[in-house]
């Protein structure tokens, strides 16, 4: 039994609070009319799982999650929104009816398949820890197992610039 | 590279040289005039509305309705009037409205009043919720000053 | 429009009142906003000389959204009057025009018979709450229109009156 | 109060992690914009992650695996989202204009 | 390069009148009469020496033809007082000459468009005006010349109502985008 | 049409500069079609403050339009009043008594310094800076107190008059000029250590704002800002009138046509002027400051006048035509900030818009000036 | 009823945090006001209390009771949340920054990257603000703030994890705990890590008046180009809150710096280390940066971008580089 007015109680309740603010924002993300709050309801959803990881007892994923997702792709994206919002509302009107229904049938069936399965399954927890997973234990191992997966992924980063950077300059040759 | 760096260098300074010359004029004292604490001296010449003068023997205004101010102002904002009086000579002044509001503050009809009937004032500071309190009745206004 | 019909508060607090006037009439922010000759005055006012900043109206504000007072400073064209009055909508309440210099009050020297350009005065388009006669007022009075302004606000007058000699 | 634990519990987080992937479907099937589909496969991608993390917070024996995979994973997210969205910007110089008819301007 | 040669030139360009004035006297040294269609080849030689322009401007004559007409017959008049004055002093009858008073429709009165250039490195005002009709005020535009002639013609236009030819944007510049008056036409009434 | 050919037609969007815009110094409008930053096309929209003083002078006498010519560049009203006290009494061939002239001189320098510092800070306001605006009004207060004395006002002047001034100066006016001259230019390096120094202020100016030569020629452009393209035209030297052919003065020219180069015409011409002012003080002549034989009601014979002036702004020119009878007939009012401002929508295209403001504000814009 | 102590000392805390964040949000525009006056040679706000230091507080009132308008034509959720995305995260920031060796919220082990993380999203608010009000001015200005703050963000992190690599911890405390024992113990003048520290110091100051849209960097309310930029259409508190988000974060840039640079709550010569030296240091860092404010023109954007990828960032690589080296070899 665990008292709502002890730290454990608190941070329970706030757990509640990043749990909602995660599926609202999902939510919004997919309904919303306009894609500006669609974007809204995603930075929201990251910083609701910016949250949970807090409470997987990884701090650090959780900045870097604020970091990378809200201070980086929600920008970039709501950049690309800035340019091609308004023709965003004139396409909704046509669309077939039956569409909608039929996607929230299959992911509401994908939902309870993946929900039941991750309740049915009997977890066994790790046997023992080698570390534990601190920021230290992370640098090392990106530094050490991970090397050539973290090299790679520089070098994917750098060729999506690159290559970002061509895409969006092709129009503009002046 | 040398040009770079130089121009880094004597950017930086330019900056530092700036921000001596404000911090300067941090530390010396203010120039304000706090106005409704203290005011700054009118010079002679200033010229605010126009008012009538008053002739010092008689203590009636000066004026002797020629209405050379009224023909001469620009923008119509004097009216004079007045009628002609037993024993009197010459017009006497029974109304000198001034429309304030319309007044460029020219001086013409300072300029030409021949008996000097008429000054400028020393008003600088008006200021009010009306708009009609900058009609003039200047002979009124003459009449309340004594 | 304009300053009578604020929303009566719901319980009157007669200090709170007090209160809330006395903050809004120390905090007057003008509009950047000049039309003519006047405006060069205004900046004058603003300037050390003068010093506007000593009664909190200082902060001279680009957008008219985050303004108390709009200073219309200079004659209004029949051109122009519209933008005008776009920019007092656009002012939230609670707001105060002051028409400074002749322009703004009657049209000025710029009326005359057969005149087909100027709107003669600022309260044609608007309630106007003070007003500052002069072609162009000195600095000190626009300052007196200030604080004229504020006693209008507080219904009381916390500065000395300058008589002029 | 048995609620307040429930951060505490591995099906929490992958409940969560089940819902975000199937909203992120939904969104994907639903949204017919780039950008839509875009924030739709992030939402995919977030509930993958959260059960990396998940996994590795209660079950793993190194607990730096899922932090690693869940870095790089946000690394190919940002890299993804920079990719499609010179793609869309490009698609929308292309075939689109950028109609700021509607935008309310500030008159005056 | 002195006003003489500027005169010459724009008297080649097929100008009415070129006269000089007296720069002391006017404030400006060169006064050339041009009729519309010759406008612009007398800017192009102007353009050509480098001058700059000053200003374009308007005057309405309305008037001057029925006050020219008061003038003439003032004159005659007058004439004819004189020589009925000599005639009598002479001692003989005065001739019978009727004050001859012109009939018929006066000719109509006229806009003169008004261009000033000058040049930066010595002094020479010249002024050119053409003259057209009030019905029909029609010029043809320098603005291809001189692009600065673009707002005056503009301005121009607001005051008087003088149409430019060629013209690429002859909307109110100065009046409101929808003003159809032109308050500078001495029969303006607001 | 397809989607596809209209595409790169449309990817400006317009940006509505004005008329209320704390860039614009006044009711000035202008239109800018952008392509992002960039300015594709810019459109000043002007008559926002159309006073209609051509109009007003065809309905006043010849007297009566005297304070309106303090109205039109408020800023530089002494030279407009000299315009056009000029042009009609060249008209009327009234003679002007020479101390007259040299307190006209003597006034409208000062005027033009003041009218330099304030175009100074609300250049520096333009860019950014807040205290240099400060700093030159400061310094423009004293010259504003020395006008004051002698005119009666600070900002619209209506000093001169046919045949002469209003009022004579006294001795005071002439320590306090002279007690100001040398302030002033103990003033001057810290504003060029505080302001023309700075490295981001010459980053924004420098090779910003190009307007060349053959472009202020086609466009009439005069003052400083043809000076800054290095043409040498001033009209003081050009048609010297009143006393400036015995004054011994230089007309600063810069040749790099940028922002920077009529920002350096107008810091030099504030030494100029002041060196002006200094001059007259010493040549300063005894005798009356109004003709004698100056009719009351002015009648210039038929016909039409010139006269050109150098305000601060440019070449200001007065084309009246009398038909010899109390009023104008026709009052022309060349401005030159009406000239200068006409090549802007040139001059600026292609450029971003913090640099298109800079060069709006090097242009040194009086709106009532332009819109008269 | 048990309560957590733990639970008062974090509720404490945060009061104490919000109340400090809204304190120097109104005292900072006072000594800005102030600040400006005296070098302008005015008084400035004088007549509201003595030395016009009840000024804020009138400002305040007025802006709570003045109409907010919300106009027509804006998104009227996005924005009315913007102004909260802006402030939370500023004082979110506070909570990691240490006054002192025992005045920290909470002392996070990677409290520098919660900073940066916290900072990031403060662009997002101001983003969703200004495209929220549709506004041109708001949307250029926007724009212009989200490529300022990532041209920065380079230099800046380059510089951070400099220090990040002479220290060894991203914790704040353990990192000024590094610099203890007098002024020439502060990274500033640490030139045994690298003899470029100052300039380090500088190029963070700069990057930091970058980020916070000061002066001389501050394109996203360029008066004279974009009106009041992002803020355009914002009335009342609307404005308000963003005001008050603008100056906290100028109050976490300053600390982060006295923290990094400057030894924190160190005192200059080694005694009596303690949270006043902390105020003064970042009060001094403030005061230049308002002094900066009034002193300089304006840069242009692409004059500012230049700045950063011409001199800045090669400068804070050079930097980080002789400083690994350094830190190999000695």
């Amino acid at each position: 039994m665990v008292s709502l007015f002890t730290v454990e109680g608190l941070s329970g309740l706030l757990f509640f609070g990043f749990m909602g603010l995660t599926l609202a924002g999902a939510i919004v993300a997919t309904n919303a009319r306009s894609l500006i709050r669609s974007v809204a309801g995603l930075a929201l959803c990251f910083l609701g799982v910016a949250g949970l990881y807090y409470y997987l007892n990884s701090p650090f994923v959780a900045l870097m999650q604020i970091l990378i997702y809200v201070g980086a792709v929600c920008v970039t994206i709501i950049f690309a929104v800035m340019l091609a919002e308004s023709s965003e509302l004139k396409q909704i009107t046509s669309r077939n009816g039956l569409v909608g229904p039929l996607a929230f049938l299959a992911s509401g069936i994908l939902i309870f398949a993946l929900a039941g399965l991750a309740l049915r399954t009997q977890w066994r927890p790790a046997p023992c820890l080698v570390n534990r997973g601190t920021v230290e234990n992370l640098g090392q191992s990106l530094l050490t197992t991970y090397s050539m997966s973290f090299e790679l992924i520089s070098v994917v980063l750098l060729v999506a610039v690159v290559g970002s950077l061509v895409l969006a300059r092709a129009g503009r040759d002046k | 590279m040398i040009d770079y760096l130089r121009e880094i260098i004597s950017g930086t300074w330019s900056l530092f040289v700036g921000l001596g010359i404000t911090i300067r004029y941090f530390f010396q004292p203010v120039v304000t005039v706090q106005y409704p604490h203290e005011t700054l001296p009118m010079t002679p010449r200033f010229r605010g509305h126009i008012e009538l003068v008053k002739d010092e023997e008689t203590g009636e205004p000066k004026c002797i309705v020629c209405g050379m101010c009224q023909k001469a102002c620009p923008s119509n904002c004097i009216t004079v009037n007045g009628e002609k009086r037993e024993g009197v000579k010459g017009k006497v002044l029974t109304e000198y409205t001034l429309d304030f509001t319309k007044c460029s503050l020219c001086g013409l009809c300072v300029e030409s009043c021949t008996p000097k009937a008429i000054t400028f004032s020393k008003d600088y500071n008006l200021a009010g919720v009306r708009k009609e309190a900058y009609i003039f009745d200047l002979k009124k206004r003459l009449e309340a000053k004594n | 429009m304009g300053t009578q019909n604020i929303q009566p508060a719901i319980v009157q607090f007669a200090q709170l009142d007090k209160l809330l006037a006395l903050g809004r009439a120390n905090s007057l922010w003008p509009m950047t906003f000049g039309l003519a000759c006047c405006a060069i005055e205004m900046m004058a006012t603003g300037a050390s000389r003068f010093d506007l900043a000593r009664f909190g109206a200082e902060v001279f504000r680009p957008s008219p959204r985050q303004c108390d007072v709009m200073i219309v400073a200079g004659t209004i064209s029949k051109k122009m009057a519209p933008a005008v009055e776009t920019l007092y909508d656009q002012m939230p309440e609670p707001k105060w025009v002051i028409a400074m210099g002749n322009c703004a009050i009657s049209g000025g020297p710029f009326v005359f018979e057969g005149q087909y350009g100027i709107v003669e005065g600022a309260d044609k388009l608007f309630p106007v709450d003070v007003f500052i006669p002069g072609c162009p007022p000195r600095p000190e009075a626009l300052i007196e229109g200030i604080l004229e302004l504020e006693e209008k606000i507080t219904g009381s007058r916390r500065w000395p009156r300058v008589e002029v000699g | 109060m048995y609620i307040l634990v429930l951060s505490n519990n591995l099906q929490t987080y992958l409940v969560i992690g089940a819902l975000l992937f199937g909203i992120g479907i939904y969104g994907m099937v639903q949204r017919q914009t780039f950008i839509g589909m875009l924030i739709s496969a992030e939402l995919i991608l977030s509930g993958a992650s959260l059960n990396f993390m998940a996994f590795n917070r209660f079950l793993a024996p190194d607990p730096t695996v899922g932090q690693v995979f869940t870095l790089f994973i946000m690394a190919i997210a940002a890299a993804e989202a920079a990719i499609a969205l010179s793609i869309i910007i490009a698609v929308y110089r292309n075939y689109k204009s950028i109609d700021t008819e509607d935008v309310v301007d500030l008159q005056g | 390069m002195n006003c003489a040669a500027i005169k010459q030139k724009l008297a080649a360009s097929g100008a009415e009148s070129v006269i000089e004035t007296e720069y002391a006297r006017k404030g400006f040294a060169l006064d050339v009469q041009v009729a519309p269609e010759h406008l612009v080849a007398a800017v192009s030689v102007l353009d050509a020496e480098g001058f700059f322009i000053e200003a374009v401007t308007g005057v309405d004559w309305l008037g001057e033809q029925a006050a020219l007409r008061k003038e003439t017959e003032a004159k005659a008049a007058a004439e004819a007082k004189v020589k009925a004055e000599a005639a009598a002093a002479a001692g003989e009858e005065a001739p019978a000459v009727a004050v001859h008073a012109e009939q018929g429709e006066l000719p109509e009165d006229v806009l003169e468009a008004v261009y000033d250039f000058n040049h930066y490195e010595y002094l020479c005002r010249v002024t050119i005006r053409t003259r057209m009709v009030r019905s029909k005020p029609e010029v043809p535009t320098i603005s291809q010349i001189y692009p600065g002639a673009n707002w005056h013609e503009r301005e121009t236009h607001d005051f008087f109502g003088i149409i430019f030819v060629g013209h690429p944007y002859l909307v109110p510049l100065l009046l409101p985008e929808d003003a159809d008056y032109h308050p500078l036409l001495k029969d303006f009434r607001p | 049409m397809s989607a596809f050919a209209e595409s790169e037609a449309k990817e400006t969007f317009v940006l509505n500069l004005g008329p209320q815009h704390p860039a614009t110094h006044g009711v000035l409008r202008v239109k800018l079609t952008m392509d992002g930053e960039y300015i594709v096309e810019a459109e000043p929209v002007l008559g926002y403050i159309h006073r209609m003083h051509e109009k007003m002078g065809e309905n006043r006498t010849w007297a009566q339009f005297l304070p309106n010519t303090g109205r039109m560049d408020y800023l530089h009203a002494l030279a407009f009043n000299h315009g056009y006290v000029s042009v009609v009494e060249r008209a009327a061939g009234i003679e002007v008594p020479e101390r007259a002239e040299y307190l006209r001189v003597i006034t409208s320098e000062l005027n033009r310094v003041s009218s330099h510092l304030l175009w100074f800070g609300a250049f520096i306001l333009d860019l950014g800076g807040f205290s240099p605006l400060l700093y030159a009004f400061d310094d423009r207060e004293h010259i504003l107190d020395l006008l004051e004395s002698v005119t009666g006002s600070r900002l619209t002047y209506c000093y001169f008059r046919f045949g002469g001034v209003y009022n004579d100066i006294d001795g005071d006016f002439v320590v306090g000029a002279r007690a100001f001259i040398k302030r002033l230019r103990g003033r001057m390096p810290m504003y060029h250590n505080l302001v023309t120094k700075n490295i981001i202020l010459m980053k924004r100016l420098r090779e910003v704002g190009p307007i060349s030569a053959e472009m202020c020629r086609k466009y009439g452009a005069t003052g400083p800002v043809c000076r800054g393209s290095g043409i040498n035209f001033d009209v003081r030297k050009h048609e010297p009138y009143s006393i400036y052919p015995e004054m011994d003065f230089e007309v600063p020219v810069y040749e790099q046509c940028d922002s920077m180069a009529r920002y350096m015409v107008r810091m030099d011409e504030i030494e100029q002027s002041l060196r002006i002012v200094e001059q007259a003080l010493d040549k300063l002549p005894e005798g009356p400051v109004m003709a004698d034989k100056v009719p009351k009601i002015i009648k210039p014979p038929k016909g039409d006048y010139y006269h050109a002036v150098e305000t601060a702004r440019g070449s200001f020119g007065v084309r009246v035509v009398s038909d010899g009878s109390n009023t104008p007939y026709r009052l022309k009012l060349r401005s030159p900030t009406y000239s200068n401002l006409s090549l802007y929508g040139e001059a600026c295209q292609g450029m971003l818009l913090p640099d298109a403001l800079a060069l709006m504000g090097s242009l040194d814009l009086v709106i009532p000036e332009i819109d008269r | 009823m048990y309560v957590d102590p733990e639970i008062i000392r974090l509720l404490a805390f945060l009061i104490g945090v919000i109340a400090f964040a809204a304190l120097n949000a109104a005292y900072l525009v006072w000594l800005e006001r102030k600040e400006a006056a005296h070098i302008q040679r005015r008084i400035g706000p004088k007549e509201v209390g003595p030395f016009g230091l009840f000024q804020p507080l009138v400002d305040g009132i007025k802006l709570m009771t003045k109409q907010l308008i919300v106009p027509a034509g804006v998104d009227p959720v996005l924005f009315k949340i913007a102004p909260i995305l802006v402030m939370v995260p500023a004082i979110m920031s506070f909570v990691t920054i240490p006054f002192s060796d025992t005045l920290v919220a909470r002392n996070l082990d990677i409290g520098l990257l919660a900073i940066f993380a916290f900072a990031s999203v403060n662009v997002l608010g101001l983003l969703l603000g200004a495209w929220g009000s549709r506004n041109k001015y708001a949307v250029i200005s926007a724009a212009r703030v989200v490529s300022q703050n990532v041209a920065y963000e380079i230099p800046m992190l380059v510089t951070v994890v400099t220090l990040v690599m002479i220290s060894g911890t991203m914790n704040l405390s353990k990192i000024v705990g590094l610099q203890m024992g007098g002024f020439w113990h502060w990274n500033i003048f640490n030139f045994s890590a690298s003899p470029l520290m100052p300039v380090a110091f500088l190029i963070f100051f700069v990057c930091m008046l970058a980020e916070t849209n000061r002066a001389p960097f501050d394109m996203a309310e360029a008066e004279s180009e974009l009106v009041a930029g992002a803020f355009t259409e914002y009335s009342g508190m609307g404005f308000g809150v963003f005001f008050m988000g603008e100056y906290a974060n100028i109050v976490i840039g300053a600390s982060v710096a006295t923290i990094l640079f400057l030894g924190g709550w160190d005192c200059p010569f080694g005694l009596f280390p303690g949270v006043h030296w902390f105020l003064i240091k970042m009060y001094f860092l403030i005061f230049t940066v308002i002094w900066i404010r009034w002193t300089y023109p304006r840069t242009t954007f692409y004059g500012l971008l230049n700045l950063s990828w011409k001199i800045l960032i090669p400068i804070s690589f050079v930097n980080l580089i002789l400083t690994s080296a350094m830190l190999k070899v000695f």
